[in-house]
């Protein structure tokens, strides 16, 4: 008994216990993934703090296509001198003359990907925005900030959130409000070909 | 922990499957089916191509094909008649032969990692991230429509040179070696199909999705459809031809077919429960 | 249409992971409203692959073409076959030309556009009658600008070759029907009898033909379930889905349908529909007479003669098969003469309808015109030869020495998408858009709805933009160069054709009044139907009265084989050989890939002690290949098959070295009335070369082994009497 | 040969000296002769090429080995089974025979134990060697993750690998504990590293009587714990292909025959290596012909078991009404691979009649090759079970799309023989291949019952 209770009040045990629990918190809440990627270098340094913050322009006003497809793409460059060439005050800024060039080039904007997935991962915009913004009326930039982060406080996108696979479940299983109105609640699907494809 | 989600997903479909009530199997009221008519198909082949073009197929070339790895999802089977084999005056038997889309699918219960499993809308899903290539599935399926990727058929000098990999479909993945693949019913469509109506607050209507092989077949001979939606097409032919997804003897054939009717399941009597039912080839005695 | 937003993977679920910062996404420009990312567009346009003229529409997404599906306001009902789906991979192609090319010190030599144009313009300023222009069939603009254009030089040598032409059916028709190619209405048949009419899979129209095939199975209340019975020497698809297939001697098809005739006109009822003198001719031709010639014993022939009696309307056809001999016409005649005799014409066969623009009209090849060309070629008649949609080196057949000839003509220019043969002979190599790059109109030869004129548009940007041109434009250009006045209003081809359609939307159904909305559907919709088109005639009577055949030929001894060179539909004449997704695909008769074959009945083999996988060599009076044999039943046993389209000895990766070519075994034998080439009138010999290969083949792996289905119940067969009946609910 | 009718009434001369015994024991595991560098380098090349073949497989894909669709398996499961069944024997003799006091097994269960450990190891090879993307085997594991899934615990395979891993941890700990005293004395006489090795492994053991009471009841606890596992294990197996639904894989009886193959097998491996051990160790004193004769005795009865399972299997095809199942049987006599069928049959059922004759029960030279002939036998039912079914299943479009194991296949079974080798050689250099404390009991015994035997004479006189 003795012997027994210095074997277990004694550190060795003590470690192999907490390396233990280490492994198992590691292994099943993902801490390991929740890690946030570099800031990536583009060729234009879009200020989202400026746009989404200090205008606070939705977020859906450029990134139209999110609520109607699966992919939200970039924004078309039509979308940005649309306005910017009414707005002469900022035309001198280098941003917006890189801008300009480009699209007096007519050439696209090689922006690169910032949160890019495995190919064999399926994340559907249209989705994910219809049923939070649209029918659960959460705000916007709540919403997209969820995966996106608080691009009040970028300019350029940043990936701030794992999106791990073990990261997407944590959402999905958690039960969420159906609509504003109603009590009703749902979780997200769990059907391994509802996200890979 | 997700033992529970483990339990509700996988072991629900394969414990309660075929169940009495085909709604509550398929709760979110889709459950695709197929319906071939044999005496319209012409084994023109069409639907093969289709396939390829669809599902990023690789072409593994003669030598690999020799060794039997064609990855053709969908294939047409060419029997001759026991009878006049010597002089096939009544033609040749053409079977085109697909991932039948079990209810109580084989694959399912031997895949070790639960890579293969039974979805929501009747499919028996193929997800190839997961796969760790034991090949059981294969072993265990009847209808042998599960194919295996030898090779790293994206490096193989055949499949795809550039620029042919522009035309790979972006909406699912090409599969790398070592990965269990077969056919889908085109889960992308289906996908994309249901998101749609998803956001319109409604079902998938009849004909608003379809296969690739069953949209390029010349003569119509494949039917696709959701058999819950009792004015889809798919399900009037399953209800004249008397097929119940959920018996492994239909009621007509218990009782020697008396109208003939021309519907039937391959294998049948192995109840796997078939989500495609054919329907029998005609020939004219008189002829 | 921005081209932009296309970015893609190859790496397949492997050591993959979430990325930042790797992959550019780039955004479009300036996109249309309708172009969202992720979400797949779809485009009209017409397929090209062979004469059916089937429309398309095309799925793009992020500027990439990636699949073809049937286009539902067109004679294919929204139906496509799988060499109409491979389109994607000729535009696709790896093996695609990319740039002009020049022989220089006897190889061809990469060379710039602006070379190559100057070249042309030289080359033809004063070419006139020396000039000869080779095309594939033609219709529509191209075909408008291609005639003007040998005229604007004043040359009068337009030759439009057709390796599979069905001339002899269309002139034989001519004089029968009076119209070349008449609507059949396979759908309201309750009984088909095709002589050799491969309509499932390679002749005329395979796709509209199959959907309508569809409805002649379908039994319902008015109709009963059609039934179809093919009589020819090599078991085609349609053949294998044939209620009654009848192995015939090859060429005695006229002799078996004369005899038919002659057994139903015995009957008053019968006879009244055609002229007495028609009985009279065919007297002589009684079962037992008919017999021998055929082979055909009296039984088969009663069924036969008993479905014709009481099964009616019904459709006789007349193919390849029947026609492809030295009596082809006299076949072809006789075929079509017991349409008359059963008075399915205006029933089953009906009248189309006249092509409003005869400029336009389709202008279907022939083989006539090869040897049209080739003499023109061996007497040195031509200086420059321009060529387009053909491969002549390839599909001629060896006795002509095309290749030789060419050699006669000073400068020889090959507009094309591949390096193949010809294009190894020519002297300029110019390459071409492809199908899905390019504008154009097409008139379909047979028109069974009215008139369409279905538009081809492209449906991405050019995958080489400073490469390939569109030969449209290079018309256009080349007639600037002859005729800047008449020509210079149209930039180039597209404006032709908008201004062209444009200026006589009046002809079309329900045009819209505004000419950008007029376009704007035209091109949305890919079709145009011509408004109240004219029906043509047919003759009440047959216009061929006595049809005379040779005597049965007494069998060689030498070459004791009658050699069917069969159209393989995923390869045509050899045009699609270079495409991975047909090589791959197997045969539907024999299941084999990657290969050619030659087809022998097992009981012959058994006689020759032939197994399967043997080497043998095939030999005529003219060539001879070595290929692999492959025991099919489905065969007249004094015949064998090789089936055309491979054998390339250039063209592509996928092409190059896979299979033989029989074009080169064809015997110098013409159709009498036609002067076609005899296709099927080739005799050969054949001999074992002690070689074995095992069949490359997706059937049962035991050689020689015909796959059944072991008794298992795979697919059922229920007699057709039996079967119920169903109601539409 | 002249020495056999001197000690063929008793398994063991009840004179040898214990000394004797450590002396003949321990002289096994010295330093080893030149010819076993040769033999360990031989069984190393082989190993090696398996490791090559398997290299060369991982990166051009399972395609090299020549299996196809539907021929998926192959060599590699076949080779799987048979390096399972192989395992069996060492748990027969050493825990069966030890529970029911059959104390002739003392000589020689302690190889028969290490063949058990050593064949389960070799076996688990193929279980990673047939998967087609290795690098992703940890989907198979059941640990907590933070994808919130699990393996299928529904699939067979799954239930092997857990049955497999259990019975070789049981095993090896079985092989242990039994070695504890041995080690011991090692320990007293080695020197050098040695010494350390044996002090480490001996636990302490001082042969104390506590030490021994502990001892006695913790090794009949394992072995009591590892017969049932034992038959589990290969049961399991078979379930591989019991709970299948292929025509030939889909047999009740399949389970108990697994079983009866497996100590079939294991038998006839444990006679092979009896002969090799006592040959290159001079064992002749301990691994007499009276314990090679029970065994070939014990083999016999098994294999007449096999023999029965194996006809009852037949003919419950036979005459059971499942066509496809009877089909595949005609395929496997008449088929491509009747030869392989016939020579199973021939060499698992009619070969061990020849150990009916006393003789050749004697005859060292014929018991080697009958026991590799055998064992020659069981790899080829392991094969004859795997592949004709799936060249002959339900679907006739994919019947008889065979092809002949590609170099890689045979490659990778070599391999796994020069595997188990090396490590059973390693094994003989330093564990004692023979029992010695177990053999001191048995001599011990031996001379207890004989004074009991002299008494009883005296009383009578």
């Amino acid at each position: 008994m003795t012997r027994f209770s210095r074997i277990v009040n004694g550190p060795f045990f003590a470690r192999c216990c907490v390396a233990g629990l280490a492994f198992f918190a590691w292994s099943a809440l993902g801490i390991s993934s929740a890690v946030a990627g570099d800031k990536v270098e583009q060729p234009i340094e879009f200020p989202h703090d400026i746009h989404a913050g200090k205008m606070g322009i939705n977020c859906m006003y450029c990134h139209t296509y999110a609520r109607r497809s699966m992919v939200s793409g970039i924004p078309p460059l039509q979308k940005c001198i649309g306005c910017h060439q009414n707005i002469p005050s900022v035309r001198d800024h280098p941003r917006i003359q890189k801008l300009f060039e480009y699209w007096e080039k007519k050439e696209p904007i090689p922006f690169k990907k910032v949160h890019d997935l495995p190919e064999f991962v399926r994340f559907n915009h249209e989705r994910h925005i219809q049923r939070f913004y649209f029918w659960q009326k959460r705000p916007v930039q709540e919403v997209c900030g969820f995966c996106h982060g608080d691009v009040k406080t970028f300019t350029v996108a940043e990936k701030v959130k794992p999106l791990t696979m073990g990261w997407c479940i944590s959402c999905h299983q958690k039960d969420h409000l159906i609509n504003a109105t109603g009590s009703e609640t749902g979780h997200g699907p769990h059907d391994c070909w509802d996200c890979h494809k | 922990m997700s033992i529970t989600y483990m339990l509700r997903d996988w072991t629900h479909y394969r414990s309660t499957h075929p169940s009495a009530d085909i709604n509550k199997d398929h709760p979110e009221g889709y459950k695709w089916a197929m319906a071939i008519d044999l005496d319209a198909c012409t084994g023109c082949n069409a639907c093969v191509v289709a396939c390829y073009a669809e599902n990023n197929l690789p072409v593994v070339g003669k030598e690999k094909f020799a060794h039997g790895f064609a990855m053709h999802w969908m294939r047409i089977e060419r029997y001759w008649n026991d009878e006049d084999i010597e002089t096939p005056q009544h033609g040749a038997q053409f079977m085109p032969m697909l991932c039948q889309q079990c209810e109580a699918a084989p694959c399912e219960t031997v895949c070790p990692v639960g890579a293969t499993n039974h979805t929501p809308d009747g499919l028996n899903s193929q997800v190839y991230n997961r796969c760790i290539g034991s090949r059981y599935c294969s072993v265990n399926c009847p209808y042998k429509v599960r194919y295996f990727n030898f090779y790293n058929y994206p490096e193989q000098e055949h499949a795809w040179p550039d620029p042919l990999p522009m035309q790979l479909n972006p909406d699912l993945t090409v599969r790398t070696k070592g990965v269990m693949e077969k056919c889908t019913f085109c889960v992308q469509r289906l996908y994309e199909a249901k998101s749609k109506a998803r956001t319109d607050g409604r079902l998938v209507k009849d004909g608003e999705v379809t296969t690739a092989c069953a949209q390029s077949c010349p003569t119509g001979a494949i039917t696709f459809g959701n058999l819950l939606d009792p004015y889809s097409k798919v399900a009037k032919m399953w209800r004249q031809q008397r097929m119940d997804l959920y018996k492994d003897v239909q009621d007509k054939d218990r009782d020697g077919n008396p109208e003939n009717i021309r519907g039937y399941r391959v294998l049948e009597e192995l109840r796997a429960y078939p989500s495609i039912i054919y329907l029998e080839r005609v020939r004219d005695a008189q002829a | 249409m921005g081209w932009s937003g296309a970015s893609l993977t190859v790496a397949g679920c492997g050591f993959t992971s979430i990325e930042s910062g790797v992959e550019t996404v780039e955004s479009y420009v300036q996109p249309q409203d309708f172009v969202v990312p992720g979400i797949g567009i779809y485009y009209a346009t017409t397929c090209t692959q062979c004469g059916g003229g089937c429309g398309m529409h095309g799925r793009v997404r992020e500027g990439r073409v990636l699949k073809m599906e049937g286009n539902p306001e067109t004679p294919n009902r929204g139906r496509l076959c799988g060499l109409g789906q491979a389109l994607v991979q000729h535009h696709y192609n790896p093996d695609r030309l990319k740039e002009p090319l020049l022989r220089q010190g006897g190889t061809l030599q990469p060379t710039t556009w602006n070379n190559a144009m100057a070249l042309l313009a030289e080359k033809t300023k004063n070419a006139g009658d020396k000039f000869a222009l080779l095309t594939g069939p033609l219709s529509g603009h191209l075909k408008v600008l291609a005639q003007n254009y040998v005229e604007s030089l004043g040359s009068r040598n337009h030759f439009i070759y057709d390796p599979l032409a069905t001339k002899v059916n269309r002139s034989v028709s001519e004089r029968m029907y009076g119209v070349a190619m008449p609507c059949y209405h396979i759908d309201q048949a309750q009984l088909v009898v095709s002589f050799g009419a491969d309509f499932l899979d390679t002749w005329v129209s395979p796709v509209h033909f199959s959907s309508q095939y569809a409805d002649f199975r379908k039994a319902n209340d008015s109709k009963a379930r059609g039934v179809l019975v093919q009589i020819e020497p090599k078991m085609t698809v349609t053949g294998a889905n044939a209620d009654r297939w009848i192995p015939v001697r090859p060429g005695t098809e006229g002799a078996l349908a004369l005899g038919l005739a002659n057994a139903l006109l015995q009957d008053p009822a019968y006879a009244k529909n055609v002229p007495a003198s028609v009985a009279a001719s065919v007297r002589g031709y009684d079962k037992t007479h008919v017999g021998q010639i055929t082979g055909i014993n009296s039984e088969v022939f009663d069924r036969l003669l008993a479905l014709l009696r009481e099964r009616t309307p019904s459709l006789v056809l007349s193919g390849p098969s029947a026609e492809g001999h030295v009596h082809g016409a006299q076949n072809a005649a006789a075929i079509m003469l017991l349409n008359f005799v059963l008075g399915n014409v205006g029933k089953t066969i009906t009248a189309p309808a006249r092509v409003p623009f005869p400029q336009m009209a389709p202008a279907d090849g022939d083989t006539v015109a090869l040897n049209a060309f080739n003499d023109g070629l061996m007497h040195g008649r031509f200086e420059t030869v321009f060529m387009h949609d053909v491969n002549p080196v390839y599909t001629a057949p060896a006795f002509l020495q095309l290749k030789d000839n060419l050699k006669k003509a000073g400068f020889k220019v090959l507009f094309t998408h591949y390096r193949d043969e010809t294009a190894e002979e020519s002297d300029l190599v110019l390459p071409l858009d492809s199908a899905l790059e390019d504008w154009g109109t097409h008139i379909a030869a047979y028109q069974p709805e009215g008139v369409t004129i279905t538009l081809q548009q492209p449906l991405m940007e050019r995958l080489y933009p400073d490469g390939t041109r569109s030969f449209g434009g290079l018309l256009l250009e080349l007639l600037k160069q002859h005729r800047p006045e008449e020509y210079k209003q149209w930039p180039d081809y597209y404006s032709y054709l908008q201004s062209a359609l444009t200026k006589n939307k009046s002809a079309f159904k329900d045009p819209a009044a505004d000419d950008g909305l007029f376009w704007y559907q035209t091109l949305s919709h890919g079709v145009l139907n011509v408004a109240a088109p004219q029906e043509q005639h047919l003759s009440a009577t047959p216009g061929i009265v006595n049809v005379n055949l040779p005597a049965a030929s007494a069998v060689d001894q030498e070459f004791p084989f009658q050699l069917v060179p069969s159209v393989r539909s995923g390869f045509r004449d050899g045009r699609h050989a270079n495409l991975p997704w047909m090589q791959e695909t197997a045969d539907t008769m024999t299941t084999i890939v990657w290969d050619s074959w030659v087809e022998i009945h097992p009981k012959t083999a058994e006689r020759l002690g032939i197994r399967e996988g043997d080497i043998l060599e095939i030999a005529s009076k003219t060539g001879s290949v070595k290929t692999q044999a492959y025991l099919f039943p489905g065969l007249d046993p004094d015949t064998v098959a090789v089936p055309l389209g491979q054998g390339h000895e250039a063209m592509g990766r996928y092409a190059k070295g896979v299979g033989v070519n029989p074009f080169k075994l064809l015997a110098p034998s013409f159709e009498n009335a036609t002067g076609e080439l005899a296709y099927y009138a080739t005799r050969v010999k054949i001999s074992k070369t002690g070689d074995r290969v095992t069949v490359v083949k997706d059937e049962g792996w035991r050689p020689g082994v015909l796959s059944t289905q072991q008794g298992r119940k795979i697919v059922a067969t229920m007699a057709a009497d039996k079967v119920k009946l169903f109601r539409e609910e | 040969m002249n020495d056999f009718n001197k000690d063929k009434e008793k398994d063991i001369r009840d004179d040898i000296a214990w000394a004797q015994i450590n002396k003949d024991v321990l002289q096994s595991i010295e330093k080893p002769r030149a010819a076993f560098w040769y033999l360990f380098a031989f069984a190393g090349a082989l190993f090696a090429i398996g490791v090559g073949c398997e290299t060369y497989q991982y990166l051009r894909g399972m395609g090299v080995s020549n299996l196809n669709t539907p021929q998926v398996w192959g060599l590699y499961i076949a080779s799987f089974i048979f390096w399972i069944g192989m395992s069996h024997s060492g748990t027969l003799l050493s825990a069966i025979l030890h529970i029911i006091h059959a104390d002739w097994r003392k000589p020689i269960y302690r190889f028969a134990e290490a063949m058990t450990t050593f064949s389960l190891m070799t076996a688990g090879l193929f279980v990673l060697v047939h998967l087609g993307r290795l690098w992703e085997v940890y989907y198979a594991l059941p640990y907590p993750n933070e994808r919130w899934a699990w393996p299928n615990f529904q699939s067979p395979l799954n239930w092997d690998a857990t049955a497999v891993f259990t019975y070789l941890t049981s095993s090896m700990l079985f092989l242990y504990v039994g070695a504890i005293p041995d080690f011991a004395i090692c320990r007293d006489n080695a020197r050098g590293w040695r010494k350390q090795f044996y002090t480490v492994l001996a636990l302490g053991w001082m042969g104390t009587d506590r030490q021994w009471r502990n001892f006695r009841v913790s090794y009949m606890t394992i072995a009591c714990f590892l017969i049932p596992l034992a038959v589990s294990v290969h049961s399991i197996v078979a379930s591989d292909f019991a709970m299948s639904q292929q025509p030939g894989y889909h047999v009740t009886s399949l389970p108990p025959y697994f079983v009866a193959g497996a100590l079939y097998s294991g038998c006839a491996a444990i006679i092979t290596l009896f002969i090799v051990l006592r040959h290159t160790f001079r064992f002749e004193e301990y691994m007499t012909f009276p314990i090679l004769d029970k065994i070939a005795r014990l083999t016999f009865a098994i294999a007449m078991v096999w023999t029965y399972l194996n006809f009852i299997e037949y003919a419950s095809v036979w005459y059971g009404d499942d066509d496809y199942a009877k089909q595949v049987l005609i395929q496997k006599a008449t088929g491509p691979y009747a030869p392989f069928w016939w020579a199973m049959n021939f060499l698992g059922s009619v070969l061990p009649f020849t150990l009916l004759s006393k003789k050749i029960r004697s005859n060292l030279t014929a018991m080697m090759i009958i026991s590799l002939l055998l064992n020659l036998g069981m790899w080829l039912e392991r094969w004859m079970i795997v592949t004709p079914t799936l060249s002959h299943d339900y679907y006739p479009w994919m019947l008889d799309h065979d092809q002949w194991p590609s170099f890689v296949q045979w490659g990778i079974v070599l391999g796994s023989f020069g595997w188990f080798g090396l490590l059973f050689m390693l094994f003989c250099k330093l564990v004692p291949s023979v029992s010695m404390y177990e053999v001191k009991e048995m001599v011990y015994h031996r001379t207890l019952s004989h004074r009991h035997g002299h008494a009883a004479h005296a009383r009578e006189a």
